[in-house]
């Protein structure tokens, strides 16, 4: 009946467990390959500038005299131009996890190690020794 | 004990957002979400409100109807920014009709990134929202404490 | 002295989610005139196209409006796509349609969601929004983003499906089409939806021509007018009919986006049967040149893309005309008359993207 | 010399109906302003003291007659001028649309004059008589007429400054004004027929020339129809002569009462004739229009008809006449039948006026319909009641119409939606016609007390009435809040923010002030008025006297004395406050003046402003009274054609009122007071709490925490209080306080008409807080609450009267110690209620005006404007309203065990939760349809029922 279809359902609904998922106390795990946050890995990072021509919203900064990479979270709107325009293996990322809430307005700086990533293993290694 | 942890009730805006993270503060109130579990309410009046979720950059337009809004809504009162256009105007930061992000107009205290943002992402904001209450709070209860008696018709 | 009350709704009002004005003459609750106000979202992105390189501008077509997204950017991409001359991969361009219907059935969920709430019926409203959570679970899963889906771009797609989310995303639809029907049942039955929906803004047929209605909107009033019977992309390879309704009024309207979710569902599967192999993009060579007017049905009707390049890599001139932009004037026509509780069902039932419309 | 005559009843009578004929003659013959008022002004106030003098000289006496020397070729002579000079108008005036009046004078006069002098009429004994009735109507018109007089002279010198155009015929109009009190005063001592009738053309006479003064095609043509109306009405009284002339028999109407009694045809025949006269005169459908079209005149004029004069002799006659109803049902039943249908039509008309006289008019209507009603029921009971009404109802109209007068010469208009933010532009005025108004239709008051008398005598004499008496009183709420509303809400025109006080005279205010002290004594002393006037009265007439007196008026004290200390403690403990704009969807415009304003479409900047509902589209004023004017003719053809037809004489079915005369102790009423004032807002949290949780369930997620009732109002009190206007401070107190109160007096036990009283003027109180404030949804808010509220008004009070048939009482304490579970007896009422409980509870298809989740069109409606503190008072109201309606739901089940009635209560309320969640919120045309019908269906069908197995089951 037309009177009753909903309430039939409301009824079925009180005796099944909530679909809810239980945000703070449970973190359900990512989606693969969902586009949460850009996520650099100074190690493999060329600086070849190629990002930040990329980036639609003049979201990265790099800074090669300085070498550091400069990621404004604020203006990224998580778009993955950066990432496929990356000519280094996977040196940005986006992340599956989300970027959390920020209480400022900062940016995110990723100082890149002087050493050519061909190299770096090898200068870790000479260090050490 | 300040209750205002408890029970946060909020205030959605679409300030000039694509309707992405519009649809996303709403998607927090669904089953799967359900932010009622934490006292959680969309009011939809400023004037029952305490947290005002802002979507979307500032435009000419709808500068001073945001503004109105946050007069309107009784102290302690708290501002979360949601999204790239909301924090910074976004891809549309160049567009020729905007102000850029919400703090140009109000001041923000939290600021949730994403394109669009993640309804987690946005309780998370919310959840910090509430942090900031216990301060602002004492600060009103100071200045309650200084002007007592007297009727605080301050217009603006 | 009148008896007339002049309300102001909108831009900020729980019922609408968008901010949108409308002077609402009223006497009693009967409103005598809806004047509309547009502009609170207005950015100016067509003008963006003017500084923006046209292979950036994909992010911000798809921005329009975070809802019809990803048919924005298909419109976007396949007008550049006609004037650069690039043929899409067939591959590409099935992922494109099976998209396209996954934010079809998303939006319209959407929709019956938003309307329930605008009639009080906040149970329903979860319901439906219960449903629309699994499909964007599925959205990314295979697209990477839940409202966004930045998965266009010109010249075909910029993720591939693996054979496996394939199978996932055929038994999650096939799930979701039986839940879908039970709301639908409701929808359509429910004596106290009927109360309000039925014999509500009424859009006769020729008013709807008249007026230049498109989508749901125009097909409730009776036109069996679909931009996807123009057989772009993938739809060339699909066999369906547009969903028509006679009667005109907010439940025609509601009837028609109930079965066209039924259509995206049955079109999904036609697609994803005959999925074809091989590369899901390719290279764009040149700089646009010339002009392209391309007409795309999104879930609130056709849409119009209309790119002019001329040789540099900026776009000359960018011109979106959105389908509630071409609806509004018939919104105007059927809200005159109506009740005021009457209003947020009315101006629903257009399904009104501000954001599309004043971009 | 002086001090014997002011003994002599019989003198200080003489004395009232010869003096203002006297001032009229010297009116008449005096010129100049100044000596017309001196002589006003005096004639007025010795009237008053006069009537007040013969009051209390008479108070206690049993009734008296007087004896008259012949003196019969006056009324003749009288009729005979009266007559020729109608002719004379006619043949200035007279247009050939009044044809017929003028073949009825003739009509009239030939049988008058055959009456008189083929036929003769016999001598009456005692031409004049004096009871305590006539003692109360000759306090009515002396004292009321006469303030209306002294109000009339500031008035009509306004009146011809607004109106230059027309000739001053001020002379004309005193002498007429006291001629008419003369006359008036005539009529409720004549016991002579003859005599009667010759006073009673006499205020035809006046009331036409009177509604006419103005002289132009308007008034011309409404003051024929009302003489047309009248003369109907006279020929009733000239056939009554002419009948009794035949038969030979006193035409008196002390005989005619003894005749009718026994059940004579003559005396039934001459009564109905008489009550023919009665409601012509009164404005009863199908009559009614002639009092609506009466409105063109002066306002003083229409201050007299309503209040004091013409429409009271007529409820006057047909009260009279009420034993001969009360032995003759059927008679009487029709008789009620066209007073209950004039109450319930009227009253609903009365949604659709923005003028406001004419909704005054249709008011005043509906008043009379309900007291006529009364006497068609004629018990002691009903008698009583409408004793009352005529009263408290002449008090209040003459309140109202005066100060509605001079409010129309402040602004120019007598529309009511010119009237907002009246309170702020003259407080004064405003505080008369809000206290003009909380007079007619609130608890305490004076109308509410004697419409309370009604629905206890309905209740046992006719089911069909009661019905009747419950669907008209619910728009009557409607349309007296709204104009509240009106009058306390911001003004939208800044022009016409403040108004010269100065500019009312002190004339005025002192008419005005007298009545509103009068308004507020006679609340207070209606006891005694009881005592001293109306049951000796009751004593005489009626052959007994139940116990009949309301029960203890101390709840009626405490609301009164609330209502009056309230605005004083809010004056001295105002709360800290932040004024904010209105909430106009964000597009407010930062205010330069007090308006608010906002940026609509096209550029345009609208100052808000707000109009009031009229229905207009739901209700139709035309249709409506052709139907009420089609049933008014039906049934009084049946009350005349009745009395050929022998009846079996019979006394309706009464059962003995059942008083719980041992008054609870102070102790207890504490304990119970301070158990409900703390353990109400805890319940009511916890089952908020628990409605939440079960809703989330029903939606498939898990809600709130059980305590967040608590934290939120923990948290909205803690919060800044912004107001738009201070006065929703004062108006929301108001809503707790008297929900605070009712639950008190539900929990004591006492009347449960007392209780929804009560809880109805503490919803008042609510939706005046909404009406406060300059925001379109506020308004709106308020209006869908005003409309919910007729809608279950009905609902309500038909649950009262249900529970009082099956148990015999309306207290609370009786109904809870019955024998049985009600529900056997009362499943309709049952339904009924559940269906009121939804409305009540803001339950999803009938959440109209604010809702506690889900959005709407009207924002929050209601509570749009309320924030902190206020709206943390609002839900805590609304917590004890929801414990004390739960209360009311257990009253019908109260005899199952404990458990049992907790799991049928929490079924109950899952069950609403569930009705909650599973329908689209209706329309309010749609509520307020499902909201009558159930109440007539359910609650109307377990009424006959049960009216009919009771009176089975009494008889022997």
């Amino acid at each position: 009946m037309s009177y009753f279809q909903m309430l039939n359902l409301s009824i079925q609904q009180l005796w099944h467990r909530p679909a809810t998922r239980l945000y703070p106390q449970e973190v359900r795990p990512v989606i693969a390959r969902s586009r949460g946050r850009v996520e650099l890995q100074p190690s493999t990072c060329t600086l070849c500038l190629l990002c930040e021509k990329k980036c639609p919203t003049h979201a990265i900064h790099i800074d090669r005299t300085q070498r550091l990479f400069t990621l404004d979270r604020f203006q990224c709107i998580l778009c993955g131009a950066c990432e496929s325009a990356c000519i280094a293996k996977h040196a940005i990322v986006l992340s599956e996890h989300y970027a959390p809430p920020q209480t400022h307005r900062d940016v995110i700086i990723w100082p890149v190690p002087s050493t050519p990533p061909s190299l770096a293993s090898t200068t870790k290694s000479q260090n050490k020794g | 004990m300040n209750f205002l942890k408890k029970s946060p009730w909020i205030l959605h805006y679409d300030a000039s957002s694509c309707n992405g993270c519009d649809i996303e503060v709403l998607a927090c109130l669904t089953p799967i979400y359900d932010v009622e579990r934490l006292g959680i309410i969309n009011t939809g009046n400023p004037k029952h409100a305490d947290i005002l979720l802002i979507t979307g950059a500032i435009n000419a337009q709808n500068q001073s109807v945001v503004q109105t809004l946050y007069e309107q809504m009784p102290a302690p009162k708290v501002v979360v920014a949601i999204g790239a256009c909301a924090l910074s105007g976004g891809i549309f930061s160049q567009c020729y009709n905007l102000h850029q992000g919400v703090d140009s107009t109000i001041p923000v205290d939290i600021y949730v990134p994403g394109c669009a943002a993640r309804p987690e992402a946005i309780i998370d904001g919310v959840l910090q929202a509430v942090a900031c209450f216990n301060q602002k709070q004492t600060i009103r209860s100071n200045q309650k404490r200084t002007s007592h008696g007297i009727k605080l018709d301050s217009h603006h | 002295m009148g008896k007339q009350t002049i309300i102001p709704f909108g831009p900020q009002h729980p019922v609408l989610p968008e901010p949108i004005h409308l002077d609402l003459v009223l006497e009693d609750e009967q409103v005598l005139q809806a004047i509309p106000r547009i502009g609170f979202v207005h950015r100016g992105l067509e003008k963006l196209a003017e500084k923006k390189d046209f292979q950036d501008m994909v992010y911000v077509g798809e921005r329009i409006c975070g809802i019809c997204s990803f048919i924005h950017s298909v419109a976007f991409c396949q007008a550049m796509e006609s004037i650069l001359g690039i043929e899409v991969p067939e591959r590409a361009q099935s992922l494109r349609g099976f998209w396209s219907e996954l934010s079809r059935i998303h939006s319209h969920w959407l929709w019956m969601g938003l309307l329930a709430d605008s009639f009080g019926f906040e149970n329903l409203f979860m319901q439906t929004w219960k449903l629309r959570e699994s499909l964007l679970d599925l959205v990314e899963a295979t697209a990477g983003g839940r409202v966004i889906y930045g998965s266009c771009k010109i010249g075909g797609v910029r993720r591939d499906i693996s054979l496996e989310l394939i199978t996932q995303a055929q038994t999650t639809l096939k799930a979701l089409y039986t839940q879908h029907q039970i709301l639908a049942s409701i929808f359509e039955n429910d004596t106290s939806i009927q109360h309000r929906t039925q014999g509500k803004g009424m859009l006769s047929k020729d008013k709807a021509y008249e007026l230049g209605a498109v989508g749901p909107t125009l097909r409730a009033s009776g036109w069996p007018l679909d931009a996807r019977l123009l057989k772009y992309g993938t739809y060339q390879n699909l066999e369906f009919q547009p969903v028509v309704e006679t009667q005109g009024d907010c439940y025609a309207r509601m009837r028609v986006r109930i079965r066209e979710v039924d259509q995206s569902f049955d079109l999904i599967n036609q697609l994803l049967k005959k999925l074809p192999d091989g590369p899901v993009e390719t290279k764009i060579t040149g700089m646009p040149s010339g002009e392209h007017f391309e007409r795309v049905e999104q879930p609130r009707g056709e849409v119009v893309h209309y790119l002019k390049g001329n040789g540099s890599k900026f776009l000359e001139r960018y011109r979106v005309r959105t389908p509630t932009f071409a609806n509004l004037p018939a919104l105007v026509e059927i809200l005159k008359g109506c009740t005021f509780a009457d209003v947020p069902i009315i101006v629903l039932s257009i399904d009104p993207c501000i954001s599309c419309t004043e971009r | 010399m002086f001090s014997e005559f002011i003994q002599n009843p019989v003198h200080l009578m003489s004395f009232l109906v010869l003096f203002p004929f006297f001032s009229a003659m010297l009116l008449a013959w005096m010129k100049g302003s100044f000596w017309q008022s001196w002589i006003v002004r005096w004639s007025s106030l010795l009237l008053m003291l006069t009537s007040l003098l013969l009051a209390f000289q008479t108070s206690w006496r049993p009734h008296l007659f007087f004896i008259l020397p012949h003196l019969h070729w006056i009324t003749t002579l009288g009729d005979l001028i009266i007559t020729l000079f109608l002719f004379w108008i006619f043949l200035k005036k007279g247009t050939r649309k009044e044809l017929w009046i003028l073949s009825l004078l003739i009509f009239q006069t030939i049988i008058l004059l055959y009456t008189d002098w083929v036929l003769g009429l016999k001598t009456t004994p005692f031409p004049f008589y004096l009871d305590s009735f006539s003692i109360i109507m000759i306090l009515i018109i002396g004292v009321i007429g006469g303030l209306i007089c002294i109000y009339a002279i500031p008035y009509m010198k306004t009146y011809h400054n607004h109106h230059p155009h027309l000739p001053d015929h001020r002379r004309r109009f005193f002498f007429l004004f006291f001629l008419f009190l003369s006359a008036m005063t005539g009529i409720v001592i004549s016991n002579d027929l003859s005599w009667l009738l010759l006073f009673w053309e006499i205020t035809t006479l006046c009331c036409f020339l009177l509604i006419g003064y103005a002289d132009d095609a308007e008034a011309r043509k409404n003051a024929f129809l009302a003489l047309g109306y009248n003369l109907i009405g006279s020929l009733g009284i000239v056939i009554t002569l002419w009948i009794l002339a035949e038969m030979h028999q006193k035409p008196s109407l002390t005989h005619i009462i003894s005749l009718g009694k026994l059940g004579a045809i003559l005396g039934l025949l001459a009564a109905a004739l008489l009550a023919l006269a009665g409601l012509a005169k009164s404005a009863q459908l199908p009559f009614s229009s002639w009092l609506t079209g009466a409105m063109v005149a002066p306002t003083p004029v229409s201050a007299l008809l309503h209040s004091s004069t013409m429409v009271n002799a007529g409820v006057f006659l047909i009260l009279k006449l009420a034993p001969i109803f009360h032995a003759h049902i059927a008679l009487g039943e029709s008789l009620s039948f066209i007073g209950g249908i004039t109450f319930l039509i009227s009253s609903i008309i009365a949604l659709n006026q923005s003028n406001i006289k004419r909704m005054l008019a249709y008011s005043t209507i509906s008043n009379l319909g309900l007291i006529v009603a009364c006497a068609g029921i004629g018990t002691p009971e009903a008698i009583w009641a409408a004793i009352f009404l005529i009263i408290f109802h002449a008090i209040a109209k003459a309140l109202l119409f005066q100060t509605v007068g001079t409010v129309e010469h402040q602004i120019g208009s007598r529309d009511i939606e010119t009237m907002d933010g009246l309170w702020i532009r003259h407080r004064g005025l405003t505080l008369a016609l809000i206290l003009g108004t909380l007079g007619m239709f609130l608890v305490p008051f004076g109308m509410l007390i004697s419409k309370w008398a009604c629905l206890q005598t309905f209740i046992h004499s006719s089911p069909i009435l009661a019905l009747l008496l419950v669907f008209g009183s619910a728009p009557t709420l409607f349309f007296w809040s709204k104009w509240m509303g009106k009058l306390i809400s911001p003004p939208s025109t800044p022009s016409e923010i403040t108004l010269d006080s100065s500019l009312v005279s002190k004339d005025t205010w002192f008419s005005i002030g007298m009545l509103m002290i009068l308004t507020l004594v006679a609340c207070f002393l209606f006891p005694a008025i009881s005592h001293f006037w109306v049951d000796p009265y009751l004593g005489l007439t009626m052959s007994s006297l139940g116990p009949w007196t309301l029960h203890h008026p101390l709840f009626l004290w405490v609301t009164l004395i609330l209502l009056l200390i309230l605005p004083a403690g809010f004056f001295f403990l105002a709360p800290s406050y932040k004024t904010v704009t209105p909430y106009l969807c964000g597009l407010n415009i930062p205010a330069t003046t007090s308006n608010a304003q906002f940026q609509g479409s096209l550029g345009q900047i609208h100052t808000v402003q707000i109009r009031n509902y009229y229905l207009t589209s739901y209700f139709k004023e035309k249709s409506l009274l052709k139907i009420g004017q089609v049933l008014g003719i039906i049934f009084l053809l049946i009350m005349i054609l009745i009395n050929f037809h022998h009846w079996k004489l019979s006394t309706p079915f009464l059962p003995p009122p059942v008083w719980n005369s041992n008054s609870p102790s102070w102790l207890h009423l504490g304990m119970v007071a301070l158990l409900f004032f703390i353990s109400a807002p805890i319940l009511g949290a916890l089952l908020t709490g628990f409605d939440r949780i079960v809703t989330a369930r029903i939606q498939n997620r898990y809600g709130p925490p059980l305590l967040q009732p608590f934290y939120d109002i923990l948290k909205l009190w803690n919060k800044q209080t912004s107001v738009v206007n201070p006065m929703q401070i004062f108006y929301v107190w108001g809503f707790v306080l008297f929900m605070l109160l009712t639950g008190f007096i539900f929990f004591s036990g006492e009347s449960l008409l007392l209780v929804i009283f009560s809880m109805m003027l503490g919803s008042l109180f609510l939706t005046l807080a909404a009406f406060s404030t300059p925001s379109p949804y506020s308004h709106l808010g308020a209006e869908r609450e005003l409309i919910q509220m007729m809608a279950y008004e009905p609902l309500l009070l038909l649950t009262a009267l249900g529970m009082d048939l099956s148990t015999g009482s309306f207290q609370i304490q009786t109904i809870a110690t019955s024998h049985y579970p009600l529900l056997y007896q009362l499943p309709g009422f049952f339904l009924g209620f559940l269906m009121l409980l939804t409305i009540k509870l803001r339950k999803s298809p009938f959440d109209l005006s604010t809702s506690h989740h889900g959005h709407q069109e009207l924002v929050k409606g209601l509570t749009t404007e309320f924030s902190g503190s206020l709206l943390a008072l609002i839900e805590i109201g609304h917590w004890y309203e929801n414990i004390i309606l739960l209360g009311i739901l257990c009253l019908f089940i109260l005899h199952w065990p404990w458990e049992i009635l907790l799991t049928v209560l929490t079924f109950l309320f899952i069950f609403e939760i569930l009705i909650d969640n599973t329908y689209a919120r209706f329309t309010w045309e749609k509520t307020l349809q499902t909201a009558w019908i159930v109440a007539a269906l359910f609650g109307g069908s377990n009424l006959l029922f049960l009216f009919y197995y009771h009176s089975i089951n009494v008889r022997p």
